[in-house]
């Protein structure tokens, strides 16, 4: 069983889905709740047979789909894979469990079941084919989540979400094609097989042009500035549960793809574009965070903030070294539990009050204090607050681009001061201050459904805070092998230079021997 | 130059009898003249020694297509014209002159830079209806039996096209009239 | 030893945790015990390391690893070295105090439980930050105390004044933090790592201009922490939190962070004097800035905070002079008696009932001796008059500055000196002496409980006798910090020196009693001197908070809400509409094409039959005209 | 004066233009297919001609198809005509409009 340990945690949650038609209205969020949980723990069995001393790939499956142009059913975890289909499984898991939604509960706990094997499968994928083509699944259940479940303006925004995205995406897919026949062109075979890939070396001006149709694609989906317009009105009208999967898991898709693409098959585009994507990550941080300190809405500050932290990521990214990709991968996971976490205490304010504009708001902190507390920790990780999970992620990409640039690094930096300013000052409208609004004064603090949801992501935040070791372990040994791959790959004197040589440094088992 | 004056006094005579088949607004004049252009266009087979094709043209054009549009326009009110709204008539004249002169240059271009070879070559002292038959029975077998073919269903088409009953189209109905013409018309149906 | 270290370093978090869980619930007395307790058993174990240290040993461990990926290893590390058990025995006697106190002082608080959580975590937290043997746990650290200082600061979260107070603190050193992680970043990528021991190796193979680089980036963290002028005005604004907290975090510890990050840098500072002189012209220029708004200010407790800004500048002075011993004995010294004056000035508060302008208060030693004795006494130290602690450390900067060559920064803290004395008694003769002014308000004020007064006997008595401990402390630390001895050349410079000083600063304290002790009105921003140009400056402490008010943040936030309405909404969204729209338009227009009118569409076709055949030719042409 | 394939080029194209300004300018759908007779007569021509003057018997053989077509193509158009004539008492291509987008 543990070979198809990946085939099982992509379709079983579609199977269970499936049968999900069949099971009562009343009984349907135990199942839910039930399967999600399966699924978790055949994820942390996972994590328990993963080697974290292999940097390859593990649990690797294959399938011939259409052998004719290599498009197999390829799967595979590595350490930086691993951990996001364990997040996937774990928020799939606490978003069923503190949902609160009562409108046609059954119909969304079977699209959340489809949108996780969606998600494990966009992770697990190894085939290039494969790969796009849970990726574009996973919009359509998102759609179904924000379209049918959303506020007033859902239409437009779950038809913006998709339309965008999915532009961006067709431009990948040609990518894909290029790729591919690329490979055709050199080997006399055609593979979509993205281990195949890495051992080709392209020409740079051709690594140029695929890189910018891979780059719009995820620039999308992370989503970079200027294409991160859909994300403000997909958060407002998305519901909780909605915000909470498209937060943490969705977005990452975006940055695992530069992970997992752009970095190791295109080494020397990577460097050439190094510094203008860090600009734009430098203007995504800071750009998104002053919009942030402007909103009204405190779900749009979550959201905007959101932005502001993929910058970092993507600047951890196109750091190129171990300790910039290590701590972007973190960092993936840090945002998604911290924004996730933000984005569940945005709906249990918002089931109270079905409101989320924070001038309603003030002084809740003596009314709901444990609501406070929670909000005020989930607050501080994503401050970027040493001991708290975001830190270290935060920490590591700077210091990685570090590196690189001193300039950028000193103007990225501001991130740590921008983002006190808004995610303060919210919480100071919110919490701080005497209750002025009577409809405040009679809040409910949180119940049994809220904590069982929040305690689970303030432990996880803290936890890997404060000992982010066995998680960062095989995240590091994995990128060192990425990074190993893209200095062999390297052409230019100039990439061979940015990327670091790791070869003397110690035993890598080499994820695919290069040339 | 009997060839010359030959094609002269037909060209003339052919773009004479269609300009009026396209102008005329009277039916009856459209159809004798075009049925004489074609007459006309069949000289210019004769000239070019495509005697087995003149033949055709004016046996097919003019024997048969021409018959069936006679026979067709009886069935329609023919003294009625159609209201015939002309808008922007340049661009007609013009597109239609373009689109010629095209289609002319794609026909001439590998002619010009003469890299066309002859695949069927006229064989000296055989007829030209032997040497036809000859080609059309080897190389264009299939072909001609597939247009023997599609001659057939065209004409089992135009018969039931033309029969009775015919005056109901399914696709331009609502399912509703369909459903309750299945009740009234069958019992006729069957009568028949 | 290790178990010492490691009690002295978690019982204030268990403490905290103990606390925590009482949090949402009412006030209870064993949350204040407990807490206390457990910090006198850091101070115990504090002592006893400080008695192992003294035999020369020092205790080093590495509890776990913290993060390790590439290159970079960062444990949890804890070292227990001659400068460490220093500043580990300052924080735990001050804490310990001011725990104990505020037993008594959130007595009828809602948020007691609350308080002492916060209060223990922050102990906590500056431990952590002492103890780090490496930069990135001293991050941990400086950042914690950060998060309880916003905490504590904004404690009374009803008060919007608190609140902003808090935002402001965290902001303004998250300002200076980014310099701090710079220079983190500069460390490791030149010396390849954070813990203390390597880093102080390698630091001398670097280049130089990487040396300054790494101590200017260093100092800016310590500015934010420490309060250094252009980031001070937090300090100020940082008293809207409870007086035992003011005491604790923004007098004796916390602030003092940033002294202890250069001290502890020393290696690197050794090596870049000329940013050593930048720090010690800032820390000169410091003092007597933030000496002068104390002299005219009416907040009792912004007073104490100017005076703590000042000392700190005399600090820095000795730190940026190389004389690192000095900085922290002073540091030692100032926390004693700077915690006592605040606790004192809690008392005072109390009993006026949060009452905090001095002018209205008056005659009040005839209802509370002991805060009145205390208080003196915290005062007399604080002006560094002999023998009381202040003396020794205040008057060894003085003379730092005056061997080292430095008169411009001797005179200027000569000066500071003179008006510290002046300011600090002002307080006390407004308080204390005088008509009962504050009868005109009808408040009836009270001493404190008897146990308060116990609890901060400690602080008392070491401000009085610090000083005498100073020789043992410089055979502690200088096994550690660079042993520089300042003697004045020739006994007689040095006797005119010191009493000249000693006069100086006790004719300050008698003209502020002669001035302040008969006062019998409460000032109504009328008089001559209220309306003068330099009272008006100082009062409005320069006007700076107002110059960030203007030029930063309300800038900050206008351009924001540009950028989110005009911006984000009105081009970047707007493009993405309009290109959408754009699509959706063109269907609409099209749509036409497909009538349904044959004509049409044969127009259309012939149209489509021309562009066609014109681009095969086109490229036939084209082609052709390549292949030739 | 000689006759040159161009001669008969010309013709074709002339013949063409008449027939796809009919095309384009007739509502009665009756003479819109007179005019499709007269564009297949001047492609005709047209096969014919190349057929003479470059000696293949090919260009015969494609118009002797096109004829074929054409006759097959009136057979089936008439019958639709009239089928349509039956149901609407009309032949205008204006009225024509049931593929409305």
């Amino acid at each position: 069983m543990i070979d198809h340990i990946l085939t099982l945690l992509i379709f079983f949650p579609a199977l269970a889905a499936m049968l999900g038609f069949v099971v009562t209205k009343d009984s349907m969020r135990a199942y839910g709740i039930a399967v999600a949980f399966i699924e978790f723990v055949l994820s942390l069995w996972l994590w328990y047979a993963y080697d974290p001393m292999i940097s390859g790939m593990q649990f690797m499956e294959s399938m011939p789909l259409i052998p004719a142009f290599g498009i197999n059913y390829l799967l595979g975890v590595d350490g930086i894979s691993l951990f996001i289909i364990i997040l996937s499984t774990f928020f799939t898991l606490i978003g069923i469990a503190s949902l609160t939604e009562t409108r046609r509960l059954k119909d969304l706990i079977i699209t959340l079941l489809f949108l996780e094997m969606t998600m494990v499968g966009v992770f697990a994928a190894l085939d290039a084919i494969v790969f796009y083509v849970f990726w574009e699944l996973s919009l359509v259940p998102m759609l179904y989540i924000i379209g049918a479940w959303g506020g007033p303006l859902r239409i437009y925004a779950s038809i913006k979400f998709f339309l965008y995205t999915f532009t961006g995406s067709l431009v990948m897919l040609v990518g894909m094609l290029f790729m591919a026949y690329f490979y055709y062109q050199a080997t006399g075979q055609w593979s979509f097989s993205i281990l195949e890939w890495y051992r080709l070396i392209l020409p740079e001006n051709f690594q140029l042009w695929l890189f910018a149709a891979f780059f719009l694609g995820f620039a999308i989906k992370v989503p970079m500035f200027p294409f991160h317009t859909w994300l403000p009105y997909a958060h407002g009208q998305a519901p909780t549960i909605g915000s909470v999967i498209l937060a943490a898991i969705l977005l990452k898709m975006g940055t695992y793809a530069f992970v997992r693409f752009s970095l190791p098959l295109f080494p020397d585009a990577s460097v050439f574009f190094m510094f203008p994507i860090a600009i734009i990550a430098i203007i995504m941080i800071i750009y998104t965070a002053m919009v942030a300190y402007a909103q009204e809405d405190i779900k749009q500050v979550v959201a905007y903030s959101s932005v502001s932290h993929m910058g970092v990521i993507i600047l951890g990214t196109f750091a190129l070294n171990v300790e910039g990709v290590s701590g972007s991968v973190f960092l993936m996971l840090a945002h998604g539990v911290v924004s996730g976490a933000l984005f569940l205490l945005v709906g249990v304010i918002y089931d109270r009050r079905h409101t989320k504009m924070m001038s309603e708001f003030g002084g809740l902190a003596s009314v709901m204090p444990r609501y406070a507390t929670i909000f005020g920790i989930m607050m501080m990780a994503s401050v970027g607050l040493p001991l708290t999970i975001n830190f270290v992620g935060e920490f590591l990409c700077l210091l990685g681009f570090y590196k690189q640039s001193h300039m950028l690094t000193l103007t990225a930096g501001v991130a740590i001061i921008v983002g006190a300013i808004y995610m303060l000052s919210a919480y100071k409208k919110m919490f701080f201050g005497a209750v002025t609004n009577e409809k405040n004064k009679n809040l409910k603090d949180l119940n049994r459904t809220e904590y069982l949801g929040l305690i689970p992501l303030v432990i996880v935040a803290i936890w890997l805070g404060v000992y982010p070791k066995p998680v960062l372990e095989p995240i590091n040994n994995s990128v060192e092998s990425v990074i190993q791959l893209m200095h062999d790959k390297a052409q230019s004197p100039e990439a061979k230079a940015r990327i670091p040589d790791l070869s003397g440094k110690n035993e890598i088992i080499p994820m695919q021997e290069a040339h | 130059m009997f060839e010359a004056i030959a094609f002269y006094l037909f060209a003339a005579l052919t773009i004479v009898m269609f300009t009026i088949t396209v102008m005329t607004s009277q039916a009856l004049y459209a159809i004798t003249a075009m049925a004489a252009g074609m007459i006309f266009i069949s000289a210019f087979f004769f000239i070019l020694g495509a005697d087995f094709l003149g033949a055709i043209q004016i046996i097919v054009y003019t024997g048969a297509v021409m018959a069936l549009y006679a026979f067709g326009m009886m069935f329609f009110d023919t003294t009625r014209d159609v209201v015939e709204k002309r808008t922007n008539p340049q661009i007609v004249f013009v597109l239609g002159i373009l689109a010629a002169v095209m289609v002319v240059a794609i026909f001439v271009a590998p002619i010009v830079s003469n890299n066309i070879q002859a695949l069927y070559p006229i064989q000296e002292g055989v007829g030209n209806s032997q040497a036809v038959g000859m080609v059309l029975f080897t190389k264009y077998l299939v072909p001609f039996e597939l247009a023997a073919v599609m001659l057939l269903v065209a004409m089992i088409g135009g018969i039931i096209l033309a029969g009775k009953k015919m005056d109901k189209s399914l696709t331009l109905m609502a399912e509703e009239e369909i459903t309750t013409m299945d009740d009234s018309f069958e019992p006729q149906a069957g009568g028949h | 030893m290790e178990l010492y270290l490691y009690i002295a370093l978690f019982a204030p978090l268990v403490g905290s945790l103990y606390a925590s869980l009482f949090g949402g619930s009412p006030k209870s007395q064993h949350v204040g015990i407990v807490a206390s307790g457990l910090l006198f058993t850091s101070f115990v174990s504090s002592a006893l390391l400080l008695s192992y240290v003294m035999g020369g040993h020092t205790v080093h461990v590495e509890l776990m690893t913290w993060m390790e990926t590439g290159d970079l290893y960062i444990p949890f590390g804890f070292v227990v070295d001659q400068v460490s058990v220093v500043m580990m025995m300052v924080v735990t006697i001050v804490s310990t105090v001011v725990h104990i106190y505020s037993i008594g002082y959130m007595d009828h608080d809602k948020g007691f439980n609350r308080f002492f959580s916060w209060l223990s975590a922050f102990v906590f937290s500056m431990m952590v930050l002492v103890m780090s043997d490496n930069f990135a746990g001293l991050f941990i650290g400086w950042e914690g105390v950060g998060l309880c200082s916003w905490g504590l600061i904004g404690f009374w979260y009803q008060k919007e004044s608190a609140t902003w107070a808090a935002n402001e603190a965290f902001i303004m050193n998250r300002i200076a933090d980014l310099g701090m992680l710079i220079g983190i970043f500069l460390i490791y990528w030149n010396t390849g790592s954070l813990q203390y021991d390597v880093v102080f190796s390698e630091i001398g193979n670097l280049p130089l201009v990487v040396t300054t680089w790494i101590g200017i980036f260093l100092f800016i963290g310590a500015m934010g922490k420490s309060a250094q002028f252009p980031l001070h005005t937090w300090l100020a604004d940082a008293m809207e939190g409870p007086t035992p907290v003011s005491a604790l975090i923004h007098a004796a510890t916390m602030v003092t962070a940033g002294v202890y990050l250069v001290v502890r840098a020393n290696p690197i500072y050794d090596l870049i004097p000329n940013v050593g002189i930048f720090i010690a012209s800032l820390g000169a220029f410091v003092a007597l800035f933030a000496a002068s708004m104390a002299l005219v200010n009416r907040d009792m407790k912004r007073i104490i905070a100017y005076s703590t800004l000042s000392q700190l500048g005399y600090m820095f002075v000795a730190a940026g002079l190389g004389a690192y011993w000095v900085a922290l004995f002073h540091l030692m010294a100032h926390a004693f008696f700077k915690a006592l004056l605040f606790l004192g000035a809690g008392n005072v508060m109390h009993a006026m009932h949060d009452e905090l302008d001095p002018f209205k208060m008056g005659g009040l030693r005839k209802v509370m001796k002991g805060t009145f004795i205390m208080m003196t006494l915290a005062s007399v130290a604080l002006a560094g008059i002999y023998p009381f602690a202040g003396f020794f450390s205040k008057d060894l900067i003085l003379e730092v500055g005056f061997v080292e060559h430095h008169y411009v920064i001797y005179t200027v803290l000569l000066l500071t000196a003179g008006l510290t004395a002046f300011y600090s008694f002002r307080l006390v003769a407004l308080i204390f002496h005088g008509e009962e002014r504050y009868k005109l308000f009808g408040i009836h004020p009270h001493e404190a409980y008897k146990f308060m007064l116990v609890a901060m006997s400690p602080l008392l008595l070491l401000a009085i006798i610090a000083g005498s401990f100073k020789m043992t402390y410089y055979q502690l630390v200088t096994s550690l910090l660079p042993d520089t001895q300042y003697h004045v050349h020739g006994e007689m410079t040095y006797w005119i020196m010191t009493i000249g000083t000693q006069l100086f600063v006790i004719a300050a304290i008698v003209f502020a009693y002669k001035k302040y002790s008969n006062w019998n009105s409460v000032p109504d921003g009328s008089s001559k001197l209220e309306n003068s140009f330099g009272y008006k400056l100082l009062s409005n402490q320069y006007y700076i908070p107002k110059f960030y008010e203007e030029v930063f943040s309300k800038p900050y936030l206008e351009l924001s809400r540009i950028a989110w309405k005009q911006f984000d909404l009105k081009i970047v969204d707007a493009t993405v509409d309009s290109i959408a729209n754009a699509i959706y338009k063109t269907g609409e227009n099209t749509r036409d094409i497909q009538n349904g009118n044959l004509s049409t569409m044969l127009r259309w076709m012939v149209i489509g039959l021309v562009v066609l055949v014109s681009l095969a030719l086109a490229f036939t042409v084209g082609y052709n005209a390549v292949g030739a | 004066m000689e006759i040159t394939l161009t001669h008969y080029l010309v013709l074709s194209t002339i013949l063409f233009a008449i027939g796809l300004i009919g095309v384009m300018r007739r509502k009665n759908l009756l003479m819109l297919f007179f005019a499709t007779e007269i564009l297949l007569n001047a492609t005709n021509i047209a096969f014919a001609a190349i057929s003479y003057y470059i000696g293949d018997l090919s260009g015969q053989m494609f118009a002797f198809f096109i004829i074929a077509i054409a006759a097959s193509e009136v057979a089936i158009g008439l019958g639709l005509l009239i089928v349509w004539y039956k149901r609407t008492g009309k032949i205008d291509l204006d009225q024509m409009n049931s593929m409305r987008g």
